[in-house]
């Protein structure tokens, strides 16, 4: 295909179709009947069988007149990949049009206490009664738990079998009474995660995603496509619409609905160190004068700033096709550094008000927050967990 | 040192920390905690009233004579430690620690007989207010200052991070002559503290069990404690004790959170085996209990200096406090994180220990502080020691 | 950064490099680097030679003009890189960074065209004596003084720890007029290595591939370069042009070191498995390759700027050469540590690099006084801006 | 036995006998025939069986009188205790009285190259041809091999069984032609262990020490004793005659054997970095005066003095018969940390002259002999090995 036809195509068919004043899911149905909101899906589901190169040409066509794409907030594209993978077509027909229009947000229900990254340690059970599947267990670190319609499930239902083969995966409504959220409170006060317990919750015989005891392979597909899609899901916002000013109703609806996905993640800020606020309150503190926090500071500039080029180099190579050095698999680990010495610098600048909190506090609570949520970074297998569901 | 140094509790002391141990785990078990760091004074007047009659460790180093138990640092040292453990919740370091030493020191055998036997006995609280919102805990930056009407006086000046200020009968303030500077013309005085001109506030602080306040003073009515404007080098003293007995503290909370860390490392499974006999995990806590002991180390050596009049014993308390602040911090960070993800979860106890490792790093003057004061309070070495010690 | 960064090298760049790679491995291997670095001179004239003709590398960044390739601070990055990989012993830095870099800002056109060809061409070989014992590395601590006579002057003063200093035919001094202060009143001259009032003398050095000299001038015959009294601010310039190249040496260095350590621990089998099994070194690896990585990207950025003539290219030099000195040394002793006892031998090369990391380091100034330098470079931020950023 | 007792007895002895002018051999064969030398060996050779209590009592005796004692140095005591435990009485008869003496000097031939800490991957080989035991192979880390007499052998003499039951343990003659002892050169130009060569070096059949293929098992003792050992034996001679001036032959004799043994080890105070110097230097460099100086070299008196009172509670402890807490085994964790930041101090210190070297540099040459020496420091699976070597 000619990709100077396909742009043209795009870009013709959204403006006779564009409409900043429309409903976002008026809006976005037409465009996933259209094909153009997924050109990289089978064109037999919403989508037109585009490569990359082409897929990168429709999504610059969008971002030029800043249109509004479909829903990618939350794991929705998770549970759209898995389902165009392993599930059938009942399936595909049921789910695959509202993810993407954005009226059925999901969740993933795999991690479990104590399992931590062992995911393969599920224990919550599902049995079959004879005409459906009966849900009992707990788990953890699920994120849009609370808004969420429906769940992608990972249960055990076979207890003789090794561990990796008790497994099935299933989609679960999240509307019933078997079904609980619970907020999981973090020690600096916010709720990035959820856990779910179920008591008798409820599953269709056909909301069985792949086979029974196959349930590992297809939650294998959901992480690989997380790992994935990881960093262009986080960008899924950022590059949409640069430079074009986003008033109309369709805007507010998208801002709502970015607002409730990105909800739990106000604190990730201050996780990371919030480097950006050290040099400002040095001179602010006048601490800029000692220099034992010359020294600090300094450090931290140099880290945070290498760690920042870092990332930048392995982009660079990334996106002129060079081979990945390892530069790439070392944020996390650098990231860690980084903000436990923008904690302790933060500690040095606030002086004897590092104690305290809220109001009281330097940066009206900002710097306790930080202080308070830098130990989360890189957290002992609950990691990965936590930033892949970063969106 | 030239004081022959013990390296070892007696029996005595030992048993003493073994009762403590298990009293406090009886009256403020980590349950009782969450509850009382809750509450608007931040501790249990119930539980202090117990600490007080069943151990009388209210009056643990004042004079028999004043109806205190006459011991030393090294059991103030003992006692901070198992509260530190515990996460008791309770004006200890702020009444039993700062105030009646600063009192002992500073106040006259009149005064004394007055306000130091219902302190012993936990009848009343006092604190000592000190700080400023500008110099933090340097005594030389107080700003209030303290006018002579006569034999009467009156306070006017702002104090910030008092320790149980809101909570504290007696509040002790520290102020200066007018035009004085640096630790000169510091007195302390005697203020009520529900006294006309004094105005209180809890602050928003980021360890709940740790309640610190705001107290604003103008014109307060204030008794002169001691000597006029004498007061600056006896501070200096209190506070050095005080620093002794918050590394204790710390020792305290994170050997605990040591023990808690290796014992849910050795219990949780991943990937079919205890995460504990991970070999990288193996070595984090191998630093964490290197860091714990050398903290220890310090904090017990501090104490035992103090009681033995070491000379040295202010570089002691800034070594001390210093290497337990980074110690504890570092230790907490690691339980965190050695917990995974649960370890950030507020229904975890981890963060408990985190926010008073936090309170305590920074109450009294942070490490860079103490470093920085350790090598002012160094003796120049004479040419000799060197040449003499190179063969060692 | 205003200037768009590129982030990743050209394909001439990348073909450069493994050009040089391959004719390093070839000229200097490391029996090569032994024999020379055991040699009176420290370098061998063979190889500076083959460098001067095959390669050009010695007039690298010189303008076509004279005789140079009028190539970039990237590709002397590239070449220091290189070099400090291979260890290769030459006085590169000394004469074809620092030396030619400070003759193209100061002397006049008839100096430059009279000096840099042979400089150029490697027939010469020159060097920066600015550093002295009061004050090491600082410019501002200079007290070498010029005296004029008409339009001669001689020098008096005595310059330490200068790069190949024995070796080099042409000395260019840093000396002060009397009386001024700072970087104020300074003056590059050029002095003959054999010139008369000129004693030069090698020194004991810890890193026997880096040579340095003590020179002593008593009234030694000089020629200013360029204008009186105003070299300052150019060879601040210089210097940090030097700690670019120096930040990217260190970097070739430790990567080669990781290299060889993560072959040999793959290598070494210990209770019947590669120790590189070892969680506990697999995480101290992976600790290694971040800080060379970080080091790196602070080296090439630091490069770039300066070919971009970023405004900024003081600080980012001093943040490349503190980022680099710690990461070089850190990477040598967790790769001798690695390597067991046998990496602390004389035999296992590991010990070069150490040794090139301790006195890199060290040269053009540690990495407190760098850190120090960048917080004195710092831009006040403009109030909007941090309020600006908290978004992100 | 009754304390007083024999301490009248063994002061009664001494006086009787000692004799600062008389020669160290002829001293100690006295000594050693009396008995007084080894009280805690068998009675049958050269010992009283005495319990440690009483040793203590007889060894406090020859302290006050600053008497010297039997030969201790280097790993002489360890080849006894080996000898004692698994040695015929030939070989008793044989080794043990020159060993006490001071006459024979023993080295110990365990550790190969690679090998590291995995002793029973040991392949120097030693095959009997008939009548004596031939040996071929190299080993490292032997300290006292260049001016040794005997070695301790560890060899390969089943190359079917598994390696630890393939291993045969001898004693082996260190003059003769197929033995060659080269000196192993340090990075820091000193050469603390040797490498050992053996090529056709023969064994007398009689020389084999317990049974054939038992080998890791007698090694097991002199390893046990070696640790057991190490800290009487490296204080073995601080706590001799303090106070007593030591003048006389027969104290010139032993300043030499000491020298002799000491000599490799005259570099380890600068791997251990040196803190005594670091406050000192401070004030004369003027350094003391930089802030950034100051909070590091604070940071190295925090650690180093510390690390001291944890090894001091430690022994505290010990002495009082208390349970061993942790804070024993962290003693070289704790050295490692020490040396590391005293380098970085007196790097700090030094300034540009961190530099130099030899007379150039500060301390004649102190100072660089730590920066190149601190990294020796717990050598991953070397350590272990070194630190057992030292006397």
């Amino acid at each position: 295909m000619n990709e100077a036809a396909i742009r043209a195509e795009v870009n013709a068919w959204l403006r006779a179709n564009w409409d900043p004043n429309a409903g976002l899911v008026e809006w976005r149905t037409k465009l996933v009947d259209s094909g153009w909101g997924m050109p990289e899906w089978p064109a037999g589901w919403y989508g037109r069988d585009f490569p990359a190169s082409l897929v990168r040409a429709v999504e610059q066509e969008f971002a030029k007149l800043g249109v509004v794409g479909v829903a990618r907030a939350g794991i929705r594209l998770l549970a759209a990949a898995t389902l165009l993978e392993h599930g059938s077509d009942a399936h595909k027909q049921q789910f695959l049009r509202r993810i993407l229009t954005g009226e059925d947000s999901w969740c993933q229900l795999f991690s479990e206490p104590g399992s931590g990254s062992d995911l393969a340690g599920a224990t919550t059970r599902a049995d079959f009664d004879g005409k459906q599947w009966i849900v009992n267990g707990q788990k953890l670190w699920t994120t849009s738990a609370h808004h969420a319609d429906w769940g992608l499930l990972l249960a055990r239902t076979d207890w003789d079998a090794p561990k990796h083969e008790g497994l099935t995966y299933f989609v679960i409504d999240m509307h019933q009474s078997g079904v609980t959220v619970q907020p999981l409170k973090q020690m600096n006060g916010h709720a990035s995660f959820n856990q779910v317990f179920f008591s008798d919750a409820v599953v269709k015989q056909e909301h069985l995603i792949g086979k029974i005891a196959n349930g590992w392979a297809v939650a294998m597909t959901t992480l690989a496509h997380e790992r994935r899609r990881a960093d262009g899901l986080r960008s899924g916002y950022a590059d949409i619409g640069v430079g074009v000013e986003r008033t109309g109703r369709i805007f507010d609806e998208e801002r709502a609905e970015i607002a409730t996905v990105m909800e739990p993640y106000t604190w990730y800020p201050q996780r990371a160190g919030r480097v950006d606020l050290a040099v400002p309150r040095a001179f602010e503190t006048g601490r800029i004068e000692d220099p034992a926090v010359r020294q600090e500071l300094a450090r931290l500039l140099i880290l945070s700033s290498a760690a920042e080029w870092t990332a930048r180099r392995a982009r660079a190579a990334q996106q002129l096709g060079k081979p990945q050095g390892p530069e790439g698999s070392l944020g996390k680990l650098a990231a860690s550094h980084v903000a436990r010495l923008a904690a302790r610098v933060h500690t040095m600048l606030a002086g004897a008000d590092a104690l305290l909190a809220g109001e009281d506090g330097p940066e009206a609570g900002i710097i306790a927050e930080i202080l308070l949520s830098v130990p989360a970074v890189s957290i002992a297998g609950g990691t990965d967990e936590i930033q892949r569901n970063i969106i | 040192m030239n004081t022959p140094m013990r390296f070892h509790f007696t029996d005595e002391q030992t048993q003493f920390r073994d009762m403590l141990r298990r009293f406090l785990s009886d009256v403020s078990p980590l349950p009782v905690v969450r509850r009382t760091m809750a509450t608007e004074t931040g501790y249990d007047p119930a539980v202090w009233r117990r600490l007080a009659q069943e151990l009388g460790l209210t009056g643990l180093t004042l004079d028999e004579h004043y109806g205190g138990a006459g011991f030393g640092m090294v059991e103030a040292g003992i006692a901070m430690e198992e509260m530190g453990r515990a996460l008791l919740c309770a004006p200890f370091l702020a009444s039993a620690v700062l105030a009646s030493d600063a009192i002992a020191r500073i106040a006259t055998d009149e005064q004394k007989q007055r306000l130091l036997p219902s302190l012993a006995a936990g009848q009343t609280i006092a604190t000592l207010a000190f700080a400023e919102h500008d110099g933090g805990f340097a005594l030389q930056a107080i700003a209030t200052e303290a006018t002579r009407h006569g034999a009467a006086y009156t306070l006017t000046g702002s104090k910030r991070y008092v320790l149980d200020g809101c909570s504290a009968d007696t509040l002790l303030v520290v102020a200066r002559a007018p035009g004085s500077l640096g630790i000169d013309g510091l007195s302390l005085f005697l203020v009520r503290g529900d006294g006309s001109g004094v105005v209180r506030r809890a602050l928003q602080v980021i360890d709940p069990t740790r309640r610190l306040a705001a107290i604003e003073l103008r014109n307060a009515q204030a008794e002169l404690l001691g000597t006029a404007d004498a007061a600056g080098p006896a501070l200096v003293r209190t506070l050095e004790r005080g620093c002794i007995a918050l590394a204790n503290e710390m020792v305290g909370g994170a050997a605990r959170l040591l023990e808690d860390t290796l014992a849910y490392t050795k219990l949780r499974v991943q990937f079919g085996r205890s995460i504990a006999s991970f070999q990288a995990i193996k070595h984090r806590c191998a630093e964490m209990l290197l860091q714990v002991e050398l903290a220890k180390s310090a904090a017990y050596y501090a104490a035992e200096a103090a009681d033995a009049g070491d000379a040295q014993v202010g570089y002691l308390a800034s070594l001390a406090k210093a290497c337990a602040s980074d110690a504890y911090l570092h230790t907490a960070i690691e339980a965190i994180q050695l917990h995974g993800g649960i370890g950030f979860t507020f229904d975890n106890d981890t963060h408990l220990w985190f926010k008073r490792a936090k309170s305590a790093e920074v109450l009294l003057g942070d490490a860079t502080w103490h470093r920085e004061r350790m090598i002012a309070l160094l003796p120049r070495p004479d040419p000799q020691t060197k040449r003499a010690e190179q063969v060692a």
